[in-house]
């Protein structure tokens, strides 16, 4: 594995002013390191309640509630369309703070994380409709499946938000600068991370009966 | 108890310059005393922790072993009821594989990698704390099972049904599912911290091909960890929503197939065994090669197979489900990807073999638990291989000839890879050695005990004893080396003991002075944790190491003279760092870890018994985790260089959020 | 390469000493390893194969045992030979071996070898494989083998039963519904029994094995290996003995409190024994007295609506005096149908759902057919042939004590509190439901 | 670790535009393009609901369409495609793992 | 080091808890009961044991509590620092937590009458007061000067707040958004959510590409916005749900229909 050759922002003196780690070897930052490694564990967490709710989907008595029983794929794809422009909203409020422009910054974390929520109210709109509807969480294997799958999404998406929110308040208070940039781009890589898992989810579950 | 505990100086808006006013919420500064150990962050004093955690353990798990020991020695034994033994068997398994196994691993990675590699601390050394922590208050849990309603009783990998809420309607199994998921949190947690050192923290020169093998060893396990703790954590959140909130995940009654959990335990179970044995391949690398006046032989097949078993640990799990009704086609695939995992087994142990060719070897206490590994390990590893002849298997399986397959690589493998690795750096961490007399009688009495434990297992097994049975009748066979079995469990245990009172006798005499201090370099070694003082400094080396090949130490040391000899340049003494640089800026110790940590049993137990715990665990949690991350990089009033973003929190990365509060200097 | 010393002192010295020694120690202890192991009283021995599926396990993996006994042999005795030829007292300062770095023609060699013998007990791995998954397209003798904590039900069908084609809603957990059962037919065993697995020798049975609760394991290690029997699920399995006997089996899936003592025998008779068996097997139970039968027939009239007790109160027959063995038919029908089924008997009143957890108990029509009971741990005969009353009243008695249950909830049997007599009764009721097994069964089924 | 100096500060010029120069931002125009491309991919995956396609068709439409906008995040918005080439690698490691795993468990299963 | 009203409290307490220990047993208590507060035995009379362990435990916190500010007497202070001179503080700063408070109190009393909800909302307030205002009267007294004490109480109350407000503010909009969606028909709730996303996407458009707009604008804005989700998810809960068609599964019906 041959160390990865990145362009060094400043005298070797200092190589880690811009938030990297002190004398890193590949030169990349701890942090982003972190995150990414992270996500990648999280794929097979994902993947496990994923694969567990494809197992169980269909194995529901004859007369029970179903998929197609409860899934309204025109509402689904309307919050799958919000929480795609929330992953455009983060990437903005990025490009935002990293030339230093805190007020678009807060403004484009407030929209993602405004919208993130719309999504959560999506979210709970959905669940509440399919209880009203005969699904609960107990009621069968597919509720059971289901709920904790996209539940542990919401969950995620929910802790998303309220970093955002932190960062959003941390800027309001005038302690998110441009030197922090690297703060709000893992954030961001946690928010895209959701989306891109709903993706998957979306189509998986919703689309392909 | 007042709170306001000195006079404060009336200033004009500027943080005062005394510290303490700040009271408790200022960065800590403990540097000795019992704060200095909660409020550590040093890898070293973690390391420490984790052994002495491990050990206890080890005595828990140890004695939970010589009660069914004792049990089973004679036939229908009554020291135990059913329902006791059941929970004793389940707690031994789990003890020892989630709270012996992987925090003593924990140990030796946390103590040396960064020093392997020359760096000063670990990427997050909150985040270790945290680590350390979060496994200590998740085995504690656990435990407290014992106390509140019985162990858990549903075998160590727990299959459902059984171990849904019908069938174990006891607390156990909820101890069992939160216990692990906390223990789950801590070991991945301490896998994304420990990669990120490995790859981003490496001094000078150390290219990934001239880490030692120990930490490449332990760079694959935090590899297998990173992405099996996941896994087990989706199967222990699908138990627990069943047992807790009714869910039907694996009710048949509703539909749910017993074959899920299987599936989803054993996807983590078997990348879990490598990274039990990982780490102790990686101590007897680093052994041998001392105890052999040779470089390891091989390093870059070393280096592979230790990978390749990382990768191939992924293809094979359903062998121990052989009999479960996977269907031939499956049973055949995994029993061939399972064969040929031996291959880069093999190649290690015949490695080390080579390593030791031609070499000149020195019979210390740890030279002697290194070479006793690979013959325990092959004896457990091929007893492995037969099972892997899965037509063969559905005879073996569930019986003790399975017992004595993973006593053997796990006894043999890695706790006596683990007992070498105590002798040979015991003198690093402490400064002294363990009296090497004392050692031999240790190491002598747990192979003899060892072999004579489990070594009868495989005929008790292939005579048909089947396992996780708390007695057997008379006649069919068992009792003559049941009973072998039983004494030579305790022979182990006089070992255990030899080896804690030698480790008291010499703490002891060190103290007195009666023994000389280590120095350095006792052993003559190979890699860069000898290349600084003994005890190892706070700092851990006085400059930067450049290094320029594998084994720099060595070659600091030793030279090749025009015929090709070896010759001596240095002593280790003269190239070992003095330990006396006092102006290396070290991440400042900090009690949040403490703190998040201890939110997580409180919710455990608010999810076991009364779901208002949870609210007082989520606070410090939450809360937690936020003062963690605003927390001031340092003491306001040491001066301090650029490292506010070393210590990053849990994801928030918001440390340099906060550094920018209190002054900065 | 010299030796700096020779030193035949010390711990490592013992090897050095006498490696000769050293060896035939081990050889020692290893020939009596085997030789013991050889002793007598080893019924679930699994290098004993009495059938023909056994007979290939046995083959494949004792020749993987000498493979893996040969590598073993020569790591230990490269650990022994390195220790012996290259151990030093004490290092000097000069006193460097060549700094060998590796030598990689070797390392793929030792990669390469071990990969080939593997692939070598790969193709014999597979072939077995596929034998063992082998079943005969003739399904005439297929029992269906129910696992529930903490005992096994046997039921045979005629013309044997076939999953793929038949259901059978005794056994299944899950919800009807969810079963597909389109296209098959419904099967109803004939003879239902309960731990003795009863086959004719030199055929091979077809077993399909499910589980009623947790997960157990059938096991006769005579005969073949096991497997697993998972609630909602039928696996196929397979067991042929090559002689009449008794093979002695063991859940070997931890099942909770009484995994311990979940055993199972397969009882082996030739063709005609075994037809007789089944004969008297499937003729269902009768009383032993005509007053006892003459109560009984009414019992079911009554069930069945065809006799109104009310009409002529006085037409009414009391239950049996007489005989003990009908007393108990009587106490049996109050107090025991409520879980167990004894066709002729029962049959009327019985549900088919036990109040168990498992919906289950062994079904006790020829319950003296069988020499063991309660999952298999407790002998009802003697070596001699006289049956052991004091065990079958301990059982009646107080079941938790024989036999370890969960207090919460149903399962095994729970103590009904019995009075001396009822027990009795019980007792000559249940000696009077089979015909005694034949004398050498009898026998066998004595372990040591 | 070389020892610490007093003499550090966090000049402006060291992150920001000169990270812009070094690493390869798309611009705000950019991201917007981007995201109108993932919104029609979206609207094209949910069109398929409007037809009444089953089975394996729809599986081979959707999927690839999936993949697609996954690759897209992950690159762009992420930032995959223009930083170092160990985060592409840890990711996709346990992309890798999970996906094989997972595929290898629903084949067990006999799920498809 | 213990002070007057300290001594006095706690002997208080002690007075109380012994008189509830000999209630209970005088009462028909056993075992243990009314030593180990009904964990090992029954406790006799529990309304009276109740009472009177209360009190202890009331007299016993307010004990602790006057120790630890010293009675807020000076000179106690100073004693227990070991100085002369107590230290000099500010006079106690304003506060809006008093009043919070009486809107607490208040809610409390009408969620007696009228409706559980209202009662827990008077809960949350006090609970909230509480904690806020004992915060704040320490931090008041922490030192002398307004800016430490600000970052004193910041640095402690930070952990909690930040997250809690971050949640409780953007809680408006999940909340009132879902049951904006609940109210609407089954098409109805597409369009609802596509356009409230449309037009929080449109604003954040405009007020990010006009740097001109002011602070406070966008303040007003945001407010607003959070204001409208709170007002509409408010009337809609009142509409209540639309009819949600029963499936088959579990009967699930929505309050109060
Ligand atoms: C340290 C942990 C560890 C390690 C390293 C291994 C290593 C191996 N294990 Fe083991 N295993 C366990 C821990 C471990 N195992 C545990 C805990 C269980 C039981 C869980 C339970 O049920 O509770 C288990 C169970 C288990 C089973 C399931 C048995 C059953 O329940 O029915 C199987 C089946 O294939 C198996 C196989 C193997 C194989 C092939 C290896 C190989 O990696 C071994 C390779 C090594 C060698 C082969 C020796 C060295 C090689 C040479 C000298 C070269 C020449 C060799 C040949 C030519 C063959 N193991
Ligand atoms: C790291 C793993 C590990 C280790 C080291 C051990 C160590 C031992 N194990 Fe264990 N074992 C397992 C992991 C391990 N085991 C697992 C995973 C299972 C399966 C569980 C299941 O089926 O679910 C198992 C199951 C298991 C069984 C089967 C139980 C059954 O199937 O019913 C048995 C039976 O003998 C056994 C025995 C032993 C013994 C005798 C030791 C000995 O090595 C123990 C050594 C003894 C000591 C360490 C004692 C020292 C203590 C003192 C001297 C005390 C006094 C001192 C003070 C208080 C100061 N183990
Ligand atoms: C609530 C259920 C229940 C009732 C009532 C009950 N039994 Fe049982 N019985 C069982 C179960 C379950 C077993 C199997 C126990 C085991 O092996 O673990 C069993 C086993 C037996 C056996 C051993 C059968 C065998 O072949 O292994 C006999 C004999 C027996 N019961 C007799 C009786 C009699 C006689 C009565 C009534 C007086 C009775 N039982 C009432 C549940 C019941
Ligand atoms: Cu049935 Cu174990
Ligand atoms: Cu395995």
């Amino acid at each position: 594995m041959a160390d990865v050759a990145v362009a060094t922002h400043a005298p070797a003196e200092h190589a880690g002013d811009d938030g990297h780690g002190h004398g890193a070897s590949t030169g990349i930052s701890n942090t982003k390191l972190a995150m990414w490694l992270f996500l990648g564990s999280e794929c097979l967490l994902f993947g496990g309640l994923i694969s567990t709710y494809l197992l169980y989907k269909n194995r529901i008595a004859e007369g029970s509630i179903g998929p197609k029983d409860v899934f309204d794929i025109p509402f689904t794809s309307a919050s799958s369309f919000v929480l795609l422009m929330s992953s455009l909203t983060m990437v903005l409020a990025l490009s935002a703070i990293q030339r230093g422009d805190e007020r678009a910054n807060r403004v484009w974390l407030l929209t993602t994380a405004v919208l993130g929520s719309i999504f959560i109210g999506g979210q709970i709109y959905e669940f509440t409709g399919f209880y009203r509807e005969g699904l609960g969480y107990t009621t069968n294997i597919f509720g059971s499946a289901f709920y904790t799958l996209t539940g542990f999404h919401g969950v995620h998406v929910s802790i998303g938000i309220i970093m955002l929110m932190s960062l959003f308040v941390r800027s309001y208070r005038g302690h998110l600068h441009q030197a922090q940039a690297e703060t709000v781009e893992i954030i961001g890589l946690y928010w895209h991370f959701v989306d891109v898992v709903w993706i998957v989810i979306f189509t998986i579950v919703y689309l392909i009966p | 108890m007042a709170i306001i505990e000195q006079p404060l100086a009336i200033g004009t808006g500027r943080a005062p310059e005394v510290r303490s006013p700040l009271g408790v919420f200022a960065r800590p500064t403990a540097k000795g005393g019992w704060r200095s150990w909660v409020t550590t962050v040093d890898h070293k004093k973690i390391g420490i922790m984790y052994g002495a955690a491990g050990l206890v353990f080890f005595l828990v798990g140890g004695i939970e072993a010589l009660l069914i020991r004792i049990q089973l020695a004679r036939p229908d034994g009554s020291l135990l009821s059913a329902e006791t033994y059941n929970q004793i068997y389940t707690m031994h398994g789990v003890t020892m594989i989630f709270l012996v196994a992987m925090p003593l691993g924990a140990a030796f990675s946390n103590y040396f990698i960064p020093l392997q590699v020359g760096a000063r601390d670990v990427a997050f050394p909150r985040l270790n704390a945290f680590s350390f922590w979060c496994f200590l208050v998740g085995g504690l849990f656990l435990s407290s099972s014992w106390i509140f309603g019985g162990g858990a009783d549903g075998g160590w990998f727990a299959y459902a049904p059984n171990t849904g809420v019908a069938y174990s309607p006891g607390h156990g199994m909820d101890f069992y599912a939160l216990g692990l998921q906390i223990t789950g949190i801590a070991s991945l947690v301490g896998a994304i911290n420990l990669i990120t050192t490995v790859l981003n923290m490496r001094t000078k020169g150390m290219s990934l091909m001239r880490m030692p093998v120990l930490t490449w060893m332990l760079l694959v396990t935090q590899f297998l960890l990173l992405f099996a703790i996941p896994v087990i954590t989706v199967a222990l959140f699908l138990l627990t929503f069943d047992r807790r909130f009714g869910a039907n995940f694996f009710r048949v009654e509703a539909g749910a197939d017993p074959l899920l959990w299987q599936h989803l335990f054993w996807i983590f179970g078997h990348p879990e065994v490598y990274v039990l044995v990982l780490p102790a391949f990686g101590i007897v690398s680093e052994i041998i090669p001392t105890f052999s006046r040779k470089p390891i032989f091989g390093y870059s097949f070393m280096v592979g197979s230790g990978i390749a078993i990382g990768f191939m640990g992924w293809g094979v799990w359903a062998h121990h489900m052989f009999v479960s009704g996977i269907g031939p086609l499956s049973v055949t695939a995994f029993s061939l990807s399972t064969m040929f995992i031996a291959v880069p087994t093999g190649v290690k142990i015949l490695n080390w073999l080579a390593t030791m060719w031609g070499g000149r070897l020195r019979f210390e206490v740890p030279m002697l638990y290194a070479i006793a590994v690979p013959a325990m390990f092959t004896i457990g590893g091929l007893s492995g291989v037969t099972h892997s002849v899965s037509p063969a298997d559905t005879q073996q399986t569930d019986t003790y000839y399975i017992v004595a397959h993973f006593h053997y690589v796990v006894f043999g493998g890695i706790i006596m890879a683990f007992y070498g690795g105590f002798y040979f750096w015991w003198p690093k961490i402490f400064g002294y050695k363990l009296d090497s007399k004392l050692g031999k009688v240790n190491f002598w009495l747990q192979l003899i005990g060892m072999n004579m434990t489990f070594g009868p297992m495989h005929i008790l097994g292939l005579q048909g004893m089947s396992r996780r049975i708390d007695h057997y009748s008379p006649g069919f066979g068992f009792e003559f080396w049941n009973l072998i079995v039983s004494i030579g469990a305790f022979i182990i245990a006089l070992s255990v003991a030899s080896f804690l009172v030698n480790v008291v006798l010499s703490t002891v005499r060190y103290k007195r002075g009666l023994i000389p201090p280590a120095g350095p370099d006792p052993w003559d070694a190979r890699s860069l944790e000898w290349m600084t003082a003994s005890p190892v400094p706070e700092h851990n080396f006085d400059e930067e190491i450049e290094v320029r090949g594998l084994d720099e130490f060595w070659h600091r040391k030793y030279g090749y003279d025009k015929d090709h000899k070896v010759v001596r340049i240095a002593t280790g003494e003269e190239v070992a760092h003095k330990g006396d640089n006092k102006n290396v800026h070290l991440p400042s110790p900090s009690y949040w870890p403490l703190v998040v940590a201890l939110g997580l049993p409180l919710i455990g137990y608010g999810l076991i018994f009364n779901l208002l715990l949870t609210i007082p665990g989520a606070i410090l949690l939450l809360g937690g985790v936020y003062g963690w991350v605003m927390e001031p990089p340092d003491d306001p009033n040491k001066a301090h260089g650029h490292d506010d973003h070393d210590d990053p929190s849990p994801g928030l990365a918001l440390a340099s959020v906060g550094a920018e509060e209190v002054g900065n200097g | 390469m010299k030796r700096i010393s020779s030193p035949h002192t010390g711990s490592i010295g013992a090897f050095r000493r006498g490696p000769r020694r050293a060896l035939a120690l081990v050889g020692t202890l290893g020939v009596s390893a085997f030789v013991t192991s050889c002793a007598s009283g080893a019924e679930l021995d699994t290098m004993k194969p009495k059938g023909p599926t056994a007979d290939d396990l046995h083959n494949l993996i004792v020749p993987v045992f000498i493979v893996a006994g040969v590598v073993l042999a020569l790591v230990i005795g490269g650990t022994i030979l390195m220790i012996r030829k290259f151990g030093v007292k004490e290092y000097t300062e000069v006193d460097f071996p060549e700094q060998i770095h590796g030598n990689t023609r070797l390392e793929i060699g030792w990669t390469i070898v071990p990969a080939m013998i593997l692939a070598v007990v790969a193709v014999f791995t597979v072939s077995v494989l596929q034998t063992q998954n082998k079943y005969h397209k003739d399904q005439a003798l297929s029992v269906v083998v129910v696992g529930q904590q903490w005992w096994w039900e046997y039921r045979y069908y005629d013309g044997g039963f076939d999953p793929a084609k038949n259901y059978d809603l005794g056994i299944d957990v899950r919800l009807n519904e969810i079963q597909n059962h389109k296209g098959k037919t419904e099967k109803h065993p004939v003879i239902v029994t309960a731990t003795q697995l009863v086959v004719p020798v030199g055929t091979e049975i077809d077993l399909y094995i499910t589980s009623r609760d947790v997960n157990h394991s059938h096991w006769i290690p005579a005969l073949n290996g096991k497997r697993d029997a998972i609630p909602g699920r039928i696996q196929p399995w397979k067991i042929e003995a090559d002689d009449p006997g008794v093979y002695f089996g063991q859940c070997t899936e931890f099942c909770g409190l009484s995994h311990s003592r979940m055993r199972m025998q397969v009882v082996a008779m030739t063709d005609a024994d075994f037809q007789t068996w089944w004969a008297q097997q499937k003729a269902p139970a009768t009383a032993t007295t005509p007053e006892g039968q003459a109560w009984l027939d009414q019992q079911k009239a009554i069930t069945a609506g065809t006799f109104n007790s009310k009409v002529d109160p006085s037409k009414v027959l009391a239950a049996p005096t007489a005989s003990a063995a009908d007393r108990g038919m009587a106490i049996f029908r109050g107090q025991c149908t409520r879980c167990h089924l004894a066709t002729g008997i029962n049959e009327d009143i019985y549900t088919g759902e036990a109040q168990q957890v498992s919906k289950a108990a062994p079904n006790l029509t020829h319950f003296s057919s069988r020499t063991t009971y309660a999952g298999g741990i407790f002998n009802l005969y003697n070596p001699d042939g006289t049956v052991n009353r004091p065990q079958l009243e301990a059982w009646l008695r107080n079941p938790p004590k024989e036999k370890p249950a969960y207090a919460v909830g149903e399962r095994g049997m729970p103590n009904l509190q019995l009075s001396e007599p009822q027990i009795n009764d019980l007792v000559e009721y249940l000696l009077s439901t089979g015909t005694k097994p034949a004398a050498e069964i009898i026998t066998k089924t004595e372990v040591e | 670790m070389s020892t610490v100096s007093e003499t550090h500060d966090v000049s402006p010029a060291a992150s920001g535009d000169a990270h812009a120069g070094a690493h390869d931002h798309p611009s705000d125009l950019k991201y917007v393009k981007i995201a109108i491309i993932l919104a029609v991919l979206t609207a094209a995956e949910v069109s398929t609901y409007t037809f009444d396609i089953t089975g394996g068709l729809l599986v081979a439409i959707l999927i690839p369409m999936m993949i697609v906008k996954f690759a897209i995040v992950a690159g762009y918005f992420m930032h995959l495609k223009f930083d170092s080439k160990m985060f592409t690698t840890m990711f996709v490691a346990g992309l890798t793992f999970a996906v094989s795993v997972y595929c290898v468990l629903l084949t067990i299963f006999e799920f498809w | 080091m213990l002070t007057t009203s300290f001594k006095l409290y706690f002997g208080m307490a002690v007075g109380a808890l012994v008189a509830a220990v000999t209630f209970g047993y005088t009462t028909g208590g056993n075992n243990t009961g009314p030593l180990s507060l009904g964990w090992k035995g029954a406790v006799g009379n529990q309304t009276g044991y109740l009472i009177l362990i209360g009190v202890a435990m009331t007299c016993g916190f307010l004990g602790l509590l006057f120790v630890s500010f010293r009675d807020a007497d000076p000179t106690a202070a100073a004693a227990a620092l070991g100085v002369d001179q107590p230290p000099a503080q500010l006079p106690t700063q304003p506060s809006y937590w008093p009043l919070i408070a009486m809107f607490g109190v208040a809610a409390l009393a009408l969620g007696l009458v009228l409706s559980s909800a209202i009662f827990l909302v008077g809960v949350g307030l006090l609970t909230v007061v509480a904690i806020e205002w004992a915060m704040q009267a320490w931090a008041d007294r922490a030192t002398g000067d307004p800016q430490t004490n600000r970052e004193l109480r910041d640095r402690v109350m930070h952990p909690i707040e930040v997250p809690v407000v971050a949640a409780l503010a953007i809680a408006a909009v999940p909340l009132g958004a879902s049951r904006v969606l609940l109210s609407s028909s089954r098409i109805g709730a597409v369009w609802v959510a596509s356009v409230i996303a449309a037009v929080v996407l449109g604003v954040a458009v405009l007020v990010a590409l006009k740097p001109r707009i002011s602070k406070n604008i966008v303040a007003t804005i945001v407010l607003f916005g959070g204001l409208a989700f709170i007002a509409a998810g408010v009337t809609a809960a009142v509409i209540g749900e639309r009819d949600f068609e029963h499936h088959g599964g579990t009967e699930h019906p929505a309050e109060g229909k």
